[in-house]
C-alpha cells in the first residue's frame, strides 16, 4: 500500500515536472509560448467551473463574473493603485470571494435551469455594470496594467515566454486544488447533494452550506486565472464577461469526458490549438466547435479520451477507488 | 410620454416574447428538456421564411409553412443524435450538446445565407395602422393573435389530452411510461420536432419586426429562458403571462428608465423574484 | 379449458456484463392460469418478469424466445409488447408522482384493443376494488403513502386491458390486511379470464392463491409444480421458513 | 532576396454582425496592395497580406497579432470595434511592430498608453461632433432629440455635439435623450418617447451597421418620426441604406469619403483604386474601404521614402506628416496620430447619398 | 433526565398536516437504547410521515427530544451528526456510484478530510482513504451485501440486497437512534434472517430502534413495544402480546390474518 501511494506520487510529479518543458519541447517559439500560456490560463478558469458542474452537478454560467472580477481587480490595482502581482492576487481572490458569497446566497435555493438561469442573469447584468460604470472603464475598458514583476524576488515577465513559469504554476496548484477538493471531505459532500439530496441530508450533510463551500472554492481559482489574464493581455474590458469564455470553459469541461482531472486542461488545449493553428474562419470554427461538442457528448459516453481507453489511466477517474483496485481478501 | 402607445408596444412585445418562448415551455415543462440552440433556431426559422419569400418567391402564407417544417427538421435531427442523453436524462449534456448545435446552426447559416442583414418583409408588416397618436402594424396584430390562440391550444392539450399527458408521462419517467405502452422515443422526437415548428412559426410571425442577421438568436435564446423560469417550469399559462409581463416591464423600464437598462432590470428583478419564489411565480411557495 | 399456453418463454438466458442471471429452459402459463414466481433475493425473478418484456432499468442481454398467444414477440420494444396486452407491474417506483391519481389512471397506451381475453378495467371498477385510491383521486402520486402506490400500480395495469399480467412482488409495502386483498383480487382476476405470473417474496401468502408455483434459485428453476405439491416440498419449507422466522 | 515579399497584417472582424464590412475593408487592402505591388512594392519588394479574423472578441483579436506577429509581419493594419483595438494595441507595441488603426474611433487609442506610438485613420468624435453640431445651427433647429448607443462611442459622440453646440453659443432644447445598448433592433420603445417629446432634429448615434442603424431607421419612418433625422458621422454606409430601403430616403448624414463625388472624383489615385476595387471584387468602395486602403498607401509611401521597415522612424514620419497622392488625396496626419479629415454633410435620396453641397 | 434509564428518542404530540389532510396528529412515543419500537398501521396511516416529522423534513407541530435534550428546531443534518438517523421507504442511493462508494461516501463524517488538511496532508488523507475503503466493506459484508456487489452500481443489485444497502447507508458511521421504514418490504429467505440478526445485534449494541414494518411475523417477534397509528392517529400502545390481542388492532390493522 504505501509503495502504491509512492509510486502514485511519483506517477503525477513526473508529468507535472515535464509538462513544464512542452513549449520548449514544441519549438519554442513566441506563438508556441503565446499559445501554452494561453491554455494554462484558461484551463485553471475552467478547473473553477469544473468543480461546479461535475462536483456539484450544476451548469453555473457565471464564472465569467469570477474571470472578470480577477482580471478587472488586477487591471484597477495594478494600473491605478501601483500595486504588485502578489497584492492584485490577494485582491483578487477577495473580490471573487466576496462575489461568489453573494451568488451563492442569492442561489442556495435554485436547482438545474433555474440555477442556471439566475446565474446567467448574474452575468449579463455584470456585463451591464462593466460596460457602462466608467470605474471599470465603461465599454473602452482598463489599459496600463504595467508588466508582471515581483521586485521581491527580482522576477519579471515581458513577454509570455517569461511568463510562462508564473501560467504554469498557477495550472499546478488549481489541479492540485481541485484534486484536493475531490478527496476532502467538502468534495464528497459535494457529491452527495447532487447525488441525492434528501441523503445527504439524513446523512449529515447541509446542502446548503456545501453549496456555499463549494462556491467559495471555485470562485478564487477562476479569478486568478483572471488575475494572469490581466497582466499577459495588459488590457481589461467587458468582453471577458462576453460568451466566448463562457463557451470555452464549458466546452473544456465537458469536451473530454466529464469528471476527469486533466481534462479541463486537456479540453483547452484541444480547442485553443485548433482555434490558433488549424482555423478555417470563425463560422466554419464554430461547426467545427459546435460538432465537437455533439460528437464527444452524444456519441462518446467517455468523451474523447473513451476513444484512447489506452492512455485513460493518465486520467484518473474522479471518484473512489472501485472494485478492481481494492485488493483482494484471503 | 405617451403611455397607450408604450402600452400597445408592451403588448405586442410581450406576445412576441412569450409566442417566441412556446417551444420551451413544452420541451421544459413537459418533457424535462432544454434547448440552448433555440436562439438559432428562431435565427434559423427567419432565414428560411425570408428565403422562401425574396429568394423563392414564396407567399408569407407559404413561407411559413417551409420555415416551421426546416425547424421540424431540425429539431428531429437534434433530439435523434440525443437521444441516448435524453434517456439517460443527462441534463448537463443536454444543455451543451444543443449549446453546440446553436453553434454549427449559426455557422452553417451565417455560411449560407451570408452576415449581412436582410429585412425580411412580409405582406403583414408593410402595413401600419395608425389610430390618432396610437401605431402598430398588422404584423403586430398577427403576432398577438396567434400567440393568444396558440397558447390555448396549447394549455388544453396539454391538461386535458391524452397527448399531453403522455408527453407529461414521459417526462417524469420515460422508463415507467414504457410499460404504459408508450413509445418514448417517438414522444421525444415528437416533442422536439414541436419544438422546431414552433420556434420557427414565432420566428416568421416576429422577425419581420426588426431587421435579421445571422448572428442573432442570443437575445431570444435569454428572453425565452426568462420567460420559462419565471413563469413557473412547465407551466403554460405562466409563461404566457411572464411573457406579457416581460414585455409590458421592458416598455415601462424603457419609458420611464432607459432602455439602455431594460434588460438588465428585468434580471435584477427576475433574480430577486426568484430569490422569494424559487419555483417561479406559477407555482405556489413550498409547493411540492 | 384452453390449454395453449398464452405465455411461453423458451431458452430464455440474461445476463449482465459477464454474469449469467437467469437461464431458463421453458416456462409456461395457461390461459387462465396463476403462476407464482418464488425464490430467494437475487434469484433472478425480477429479471425472468423484466425480460419477458424486454424491459429494464440496466442493460441486460437477453436472448432466447418470447411468444404472446403463440406471437413470437421477442423482436418488439417493451411498448409494442404492452400493446400486445402484455403488462408488467415492475417493482420500486410504479406511478407518476407528478400526475394525480386520476391522471395515473387515465388510459395511455393507444386503444388497447379488446377481446381475445383482453378486459379493460374501467376507473370505477378499479376504484371499487381500491376505495382507498378513490379517496386520494386528486393527491399528486408523490402524495401518496408508500401502500397507495402499490395499489395505484395494480390498478394502472388493469386499465391497459392486459392479456397476461407480470406482478413483481405487489404485497411489497402492503398493510396485511391488504396483502391478502390484493392476492385475492388477483386471484378473481385469474378466475374472470387473466393470466397472471406473480413473483411473490411471500410464499406464505403466495402458496394460498397460486395455481401453480416455481421455485428459482440463481437464475435456474429449482423446483416447480402445482401449489398442493409444493406446499410440502422442503424446498419450499425453507424459503418458507426464512419468511415466517 | 529582393523577391521576399514583405507582409502585411490584416486584422478585422471577417465573421458576425460586422463581417461584410471587416472583409470589405480587407479587400480594399488587398485591391490597394495590388496596386502597389503594380507600381513596384515596397522597397523592390511584393507585398504580401496576411488577413485574420478577430471575430469582434478582443480575446480573439489578440491571439490573431500574435500569431501575425510570429509570421514576422512588418506592420498591422487592424481596428473595427474599439475594445479589440485596444487589447491588441499592447500587444502589437510589445513586439516592435507598427500599429495602423483604420477604424475604431475611442480616443484611448490614440492616448498612447497601449501604444506611444498609434496612428488611426478614422475620424475621432470630436471631429465628427462638429460638422453636425454645425448643421443643427445652421438648420434652425430649436428641439434636439438623441438616440444615443450606450457605450464609450455613442457617448462620447453625443458630447462632442453638445459641446460643439455650446461652443457655438447655440441656443436648443434638448427635448429626448434615449440610450440603448449596442445590439438593440427594436427601437419602438426608445421612439414612442422621442416622438412625444416632438422633436425638430432627432441625432442618431448608432454604430450597428448590419442591424442596429437601419432598423432604427425604418422604425423611425414608421412611428412618423416628426422633424429631421440626423445619423452621426459614418453611420450611415451604403450597405445601410440597402437594407433600410425606402425609410432612408431622407435621413441626413456626413461623412468623410464618397467615391464619386468632388475632390475624390476627379483624384486619380482614387479612380485608380475604385477601378481595382470593382475589377477584383464587383464592388464600389465605401469610407471604410477607403480609410483601409489609404492606411497601406500612407505606410507603403513612409516606408518607400525612408528605405526602412523599422517601426520607430516610420511612425514618425506618419505622426504630424504630410502625404501627397493618396486615395483620400493630400492629407495631413496630427502630432498624436490621428487623420485629419473635411466632412461632408450628405442627404439620402432615392435610396442613394446625395452630397449637400458645400457649405462652408 | 438522566442519560442512562431516560430514551434516546421522544417525540411528543408530533403533528403533520398536508393542505387540509391531517396525516398525523397528537403522537407521543419514546425508544430506549438497546430497543424496539414498532410502528405499524394501515397503508397512509401517517407512519412514513411520523419520521420525516421527528427527522424535521416536514413542517411539524410536537416536540422531539433525543437524550433528553430538546431537538425540535435543530436543522436535520445536525440531527443527523448528533445520531439520529433514518432511512427512507423507497430505497435512496447515490445513484453514480457503486456500493462500495456509496458506503465510503457515508462514512466522511469519520474518515473524510477537511479541504485544507487534504491540501497540505496529501498522505495523511491517502491513509484514511483507505481505512474508510476496508472499513465501508466490512460495514457492508455485516449488513448482508456480499462483495460480489460492492462494485456494481446501486440499482443493479437485487432488490433485496438494495434494501440492505439503504440501511446501511442509513447506519453510515453510527447512530444512536435509528429509524427504519419498511426494513423488511421485499425481504425473503435468507435475507430475512439476516434483516433480523441484524436488527438484534444493532439492540444489543444498545442502539435505540425504531422500525416501521407491515410484516407481522418479524416485528412481533423482535419488537419490545408496538405503536399502532391509524389516520393519523395513535390507536394503542404497547408490548407485541397486547397488540396481538387488542380487539381495535385486529378490527383496523391486523384484520382475519390473525
Ligand atoms: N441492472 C443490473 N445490472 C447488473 N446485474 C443485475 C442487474 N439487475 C439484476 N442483476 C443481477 O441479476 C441477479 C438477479 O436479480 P433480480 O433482481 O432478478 O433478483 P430478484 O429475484 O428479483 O431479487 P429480489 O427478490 O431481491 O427482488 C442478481 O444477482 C443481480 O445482481
Ligand atoms: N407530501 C404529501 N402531500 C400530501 N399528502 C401526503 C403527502 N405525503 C403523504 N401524504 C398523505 O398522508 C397520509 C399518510 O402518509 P404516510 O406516507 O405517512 O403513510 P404510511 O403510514 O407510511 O403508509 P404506508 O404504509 O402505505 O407507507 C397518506 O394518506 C398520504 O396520502
Ligand atoms: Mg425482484
Ligand atoms: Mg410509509
Amino acid at each position: 500500500m504505501i509503495m502504491n501511494t509512492g509510486l502514485k506520487t511519483i506517477l503525477f510529479a513526473a508529468p507535472a515536472v515535464l509538462g513544464f518543458f512542452v513549449p520548449m519541447a514544441l519549438g519554442g517559439s513566441g506563438a508556441v509560448y503565446a499559445a501554452c500560456v494561453l491554455v494554462a490560463i484558461f484551463a485553471v478558469m475552467s478547473y473553477g467551473l469544473d468543480i461546479i458542474v461535475s462536483d456539484l452537478g450544476e451548469v453555473s454560467l457565471a464564472h465569467t463574473v469570477f474571470f472578470a472580477a480577477g482580471a478587472y481587480t488586477t487591471a484597477l490595482l495594478s494600473a491605478s493603485a501601483g500595486m504588485g502581482p502578489i497584492l492584485s492576487l490577494a485582491g483578487s481572490i477577495l473580490v471573487a470571494l466576496a462575489v461568489a458569497a453573494l451568488l451563492g446566497f442569492v442561489t442556495l435555493q435554485l436547482r438545474e435551469f433555474v440555477f442556471s438561469l439566475v446565474t446567467y442573469a448574474v452575468a449579463v447584468v455584470a456585463a451591464t455594470i462593466a460596460q457602462n460604470w466608467s470605474f471599470l472603464g465603461g465599454s473602452d475598458g482598463l489599459r496600463g496594467i504595467p508588466p508582471f514583476e515581483i521586485s521581491l524576488l527580482g522576477f519579471s515577465a515581458r513577454n509570455d515566454q517569461e511568463l510562462w513559469p508564473v501560467a504554469y504554476l498557477l495550472l499546478l496548484v488549481a489541479i492540485y486544488m481541485v484534486s484536493s477538493f475531490r478527496r476532502s471531505k467538502l468534495g464528497k459532500a459535494a457529491m452527495m447533494v447532487h447525488l441525492n439530496q434528501r441523503l445527504a441530508v439524513t446523512s449529515g450533510v447541509d446542502p446548503q452550506q456545501t453549496r456555499l463551500q463549494v462556491f467559495l472554492l471555485s470562485a478564487p481559482i477562476t479569478a486568478s486565472a483572471g488575475w494572469l489574464y490581466a497582466y499577459q493581455r495588459a488590457y481589461i474590458s467587458a468582453d471577458v464577461l462576453e460568451a466566448y469564455f463562457l463557451i470555452l470553459m464549458l466546452t473544456a469541461v465537458v469536451v473530454m469526458g466529464r469528471r476527469l482531472l486533466l481534462g479541463p486542461l486537456a479540453g483547452v488545449a484541444l480547442i485553443l490549438v485548433q482555434e490558433k493553428f488549424f482555423s478555417f474562419g470563425g463560422y466554419v470554427d464554430k461547426i467545427i466547435l459546435g460538432s465537437v461538442l455533439i460528437v464527444s457528448l452524444a456519441f462518446l459516453p467517455n468523451g474523447i479520451i473513451g476513444l484512447f481507453a489506452s492512455i485513460r489511466t493518465l486520467f484518473p477517474r474522479r471518484t473512489m477507488p472501485i472494485g478492481k483496485t481494492i485488493p483482494e481478501r484471503s | 410620454m405617451n403611455l397607450t402607445q408604450q402600452l400597445v408596444n408592451g403588448i405586442v412585445l410581450g406576445h412576441a416574447y412569450a409566442l417566441i418562448a412556446i417551444g420551451w415551455t413544452v420541451l421544459l415543462g413537459v418533457a424535462r428538456l432544454v434547448n440552448f440552440g433555440h436562439g438559432q433556431m428562431y435565427m434559423l426559422g427567419a432565414f428560411v421564411t425570408w428565403y422562401g419569400i425574396s429568394r423563392l418567391g414564396l407567399p408569407y402564407i407559404l413561407a411559413i409553412p417551409l420555415a416551421m417544417l426546416v425547424g421540424v427538421a431540425v429539431g428531429y435531427v437534434m433530439q435523434r443524435v440525443m437521444l441516448q442523453l435524453t434517456l439517460k436524462q443527462d441534463l448537463v449534456s443536454i444543455m451543451i450538446v444543443t449549446l453546440g448545435f446553436g453553434y454549427v446552426l449559426h455557422g452553417a447559416a451565417a455560411l449560407f445565407f451570408g452576415s449581412t442583414g436582410q429585412i425580411l418583409s412580409t405582406p403583414l408588416s408593410m402595413e401600419d395602422v395608425y389610430w390618432g397618436d396610437l401605431w402598430f402594424t398588422y404584423q403586430d396584430i398577427a403576432i398577438v393573435i396567434v400567440a393568444i390562440l396558440f397558447f390555448a391550444a396549447l394549455k388544453y392539450i396539454i391538461d386535458r389530452t391524452r397527448l399531453g399527458r403522455l408527453a407529461r408521462m414521459v417526462a417524469e419517467d420515460p422508463q415507467l411510461a414504457e410499460l404504459a405502452g408508450i413509445n418514448v422515443k417517438r414522444v421525444y422526437l415528437g416533442v422536439f420536432a414541436f419544438e422546431g415548428a414552433a420556434v420557427a412559426l414565432a420566428a416568421a410571425l416576429v422577425a419581420p419586426r426588426t431587421p435579421i442577421l445571422t448572428s442573432m438568436g442570443f437575445d431570444e435564446v435569454i428572453i425565452t429562458f426568462v420567460v420559462v423560469v419565471l413563469g413557473g417550469i412547465g407551466s403554460v399559462l405562466g409563461s404566457y403571462l411572464a411573457g406579457l409581463a416581460l414585455g409590458l416591464f421592458v416598455a415601462f423600464f424603457g419609458a420611464f428608465v432607459s432602455p439602455a437598462y431594460a434588460m438588465a432590470a428585468a434580471f435584477a428583478v427576475l433574480i430577486a423574484v426568484l430569490v422569494i419564489r424559487p419555483g417561479g411565480l406559477a407555482v405556489s411557495p413550498g409547493g411540492r | 379449458m384452453n390449454t395453449r399456453p398464452v405465455l411461453e418463454t423458451t431458452d430464455l438466458k440474461v445476463a449482465y456484463g459477464g454474469n449469467l442471471a437467469l437461464d431458463l429452459p421453458r416456462i409456461a402459463v395457461r390461459e387462465r392460469e396463476l403462476v407464482g414466481v418464488v425464490g430467494a433475493n437475487g434469484a433472478g425473478k425480477s429479471t425472468l418478469v423484466n425480460s419477458l418484456l424486454g424491459w429494464s432499468r440496466g442493460s441486460p442481454k437477453v436472448s432466447g424466445k418470447v411468444l404472446l398467444d403463440g406471437r413470437d414477440i421477442s423482436a418488439l420494444p417493451p411498448h409494442e409488447r404492452v400493446k400486445a396486452g402484455l403488462l408488467l407491474i415492475p417493482e420500486g417506483k410504479l406511478v407518476f408522482t407528478q400526475m394525480s391519481t386520476e391522471e395515473n389512471l387515465a388510459s395511455t397506451a393507444d386503444d388497447a384493443p379488446a377481446g381475445q381475453g383482453r378486459r379493460r378495467y374501467s376507473t370505477d371498477e378499479v376504484y371499487a376494488l381500491f376505495p382507498r385510491l378513490y379517496e386520494r383521486r386528486h393527491h399528486l402520486g408523490s402524495q401518496l403513502s408508500g401502500g397507495e402506490r402499490q395499489m395505484l400500480g395494480i390498478a394502472r395495469a388493469l386499465r391497459l386491458g392486459p392479456r397476461a399480467l407480470l406482478l413483481d412482488e405487489p404485497s411489497i409495502g402492503l398493510a396485511p390486511r391488504l396483502v391478502s386483498t390484493v392476492l385475492e383480487t388477483v386471484r378473481s382476476l385469474v378466475d374472470s379470464g387473466l393470466t397472471v405470473l406473480l413473483v411473490e417474496q411471500n410464499v406464505h401468502a403466495a402458496i394460498e392463491v397460486v395455481d401453480r408455483l416455481i421455485l428459482l434459485e440463481r437464475g435456474r428453476i429449482l423446483a416447480e409444480g402445482t401449489a398442493s405439491e409444493m406446499r410440502d416440498d422442503p424446498r419450499i419449507a425453507e424459503a418458507y421458513l426464512g419468511a415466517h422466522v | 532576396q529582393a523577391q521576399q515579399p514583405i507582409k502585411v497584417g490584416v486584422i478585422f472582424p471577417l465573421s458576425g454582425g460586422a463581417g461584410p464590412q471587416g472583409q470589405h475593408v480587407t479587400q480594399a487592402i488587398q485591391a490597394m496592395a495590388s496596386i502597389i505591388n503594380d507600381a513596384g512594392g515596397v522597397m523592390g519588394r511584393p507585398i504580401q497580406i496576411i488577413s485574420r479574423d478577430d471575430e469582434s472578441t478582443p480575446a480573439v483579436g489578440v491571439s490573431r497579432a500574435n500569431e501575425l506577429i510570429s509570421e514576422g509581419v512588418s506592420v498591422i493594419i487592424e481596428g473595427w470595434n474599439s475594445p479589440v483595438t485596444l487589447a491588441m494595441q499592447p500587444v502589437i507595441n510589445r513586439a516592435g511592430i507598427l500599429d495602423i488603426t483604420a477604424i475604431s474611433k475611442a480616443d484611448p487609442i490614440l492616448s498612447g498608453e497601449g501604444n506611444p506610438l498609434a496612428v488611426r485613420l478614422n475620424s475621432s468624435n470630436s471631429q465628427d461632433g462638429a460638422v453636425i453640431a454645425k448643421y443643427i445651427g445652421d438648420s434652425g433647429a430649436k428641439r434636439v432629440a438623441f438616440l444615443t448607443e450606450n457605450d464609450a462611442y455613442g457617448n462620447g459622440a453625443q458630447e462632442a455635439i453638445e459641446a460643439e453646440l455650446k461652443k457655438m453659443n447655440y441656443q436648443y432644447e434638448k427635448v429626448a435623450e434615449e440610450k440603448f445598448p449596442f445590439n438593440q433592433a427594436d427601437f419602438r420603445v426608445a421612439l414612442t418617447n422621442v416622438r412625444a417629446a416632438n422633436p425638430d432634429v432627432t441625432v442618431a448615434i448608432n454604430a450597428n451597421e448590419g442591424l442596429g442603424m437601419p432598423a432604427l431607421i425604418r422604425q423611425a419612418k414608421q412611428s412618423r418620426l416628426p422633424g429631421k433625422l440626423v445619423t452621426a458621422v459614418g453611420t450611415v454606409a451604403p450597405s445601410v441604406i440597402q437594407v433600410a430601403g425606402e425609410a432612408a430616403n431622407g435621413v441626413l448624414g456626413a461623412d468623410i469619403y464618397f467615391p464619386d463625388v468632388e475632390p475624390f472624383a476627379s483624384n486619380p489615385e482614387n479612380q485608380k483604386f475604385v477601378k481595382k476595387t470593382q475589377e477584383m471584387f464587383n464592388y464600389t468602395p465605401d469610407k471604410y474601404m477607403a480609410l483601409g486602403a489609404t492606411a497601406l498607401q500612407v505606410w507603403a509611401k513612409a516606408v518607400n521614402e525612408l528605405k526602412t521597415l523599422d517601426k520607430e522612424p516610420i511612425a514618425k514620419r506618419i505622426r504630424g506628416g504630410n502625404f501627397t497622392g493618396t486615395v483620400m488625396g493630400d492629407i495631413k496626419f496630427a502630432p498624436n496620430g490621428q487623420l485629419e479629415s473635411n466632412h461632408k454633410l450628405f442627404t439620402v435620396e432615392d435610396q442613394k447619398i446625395v452630397v449637400r453641397p458645400a457649405s462652408n | 433526565m438522566s442519560g442512562v434509564t431516560g430514551p434516546v428518542l421522544r417525540v411528543e404530540a408530533l403533528g403533520v398536516s398536508y393542505g387540509a389532510l391531517v396525516a398525523l396528529d397528537d403522537v407521543t412515543w419514546s425508544v430506549r437504547e438497546g430497543e424496539i419500537l414498532g410502528i405499524i398501521g394501515p397503508n397512509g396511516a401517517g407512519k412514513s410521515s411520523c419520521y420525516d416529522a421527528v427527522t424535521h423534513l416536514v413542517r411539524r407541530r410536537g416536540q422531539v427530544f433525543l437524550n433528553g435534550e430538546e431537538v425540535t428546531d435543530i436543522a436535520p443534518h445536525l440531527l443527523a451528526e448528533r445520531g439520529l438517523k433514518r432511512a427512507f421507504q423507497q430505497n435512496a442511493f447515490f445513484h453514480e456510484m457503486t456500493v462500495l462508494e456509496n458506503m465510503i461516501t457515508v462514512l466522511q463524517d469519520r474518515y473524510g478530510t477537511g479541504l485544507v488538511a487534504t491540501t497540505l496532508l496529501p498522505f495523511a488523507e491517502a491513509r484514511r482513504r483507505r481505512d474508510a475503503v476496508e472499513d465501508a466493506r466490512q460495514r457492508l459484508m455485516r449488513f448482508g451485501i456480499p462483495e460480489a456487489y460492492h462494485g456494481l452500481k446501486p440499482t443493479n443489485i437485487p432488490y433485496g440486497t438494495q434494501r440492505m444497502l439503504s440501511i446501511a447507508l442509513a447506519y453510515g458511521s453510527g447512530a444512536k437512534a435509528l429509524l427504519l421504514d419498511e426494513p423488511a418490504a421485499g425481504l425473503g429467505g435468507k435475507d430475512m434472517t439476516h434483516l433480523i440478526d441484524l436488527l438484534i445485534s444493532l439492540k444489543q449494541e444498545r442502539l435505540a430502534l425504531v422500525v416501521i414494518e407491515h410484516h407481522m411475523d418479524l416485528i412481533m417477534s423482535v419488537a419490545d413495544k408496538i405503536v399502532v397509528l391509524e389516520q393519523g392517529r395513535l390507536l394503542a400502545t404497547g408490548t407485541p402480546q397486547q397488540i396481538q390481542s387488542d380487539p381495535r388492532v385486529l378490527e383496523a390493522y391486523l384484520g382475519r390474518a390473525q
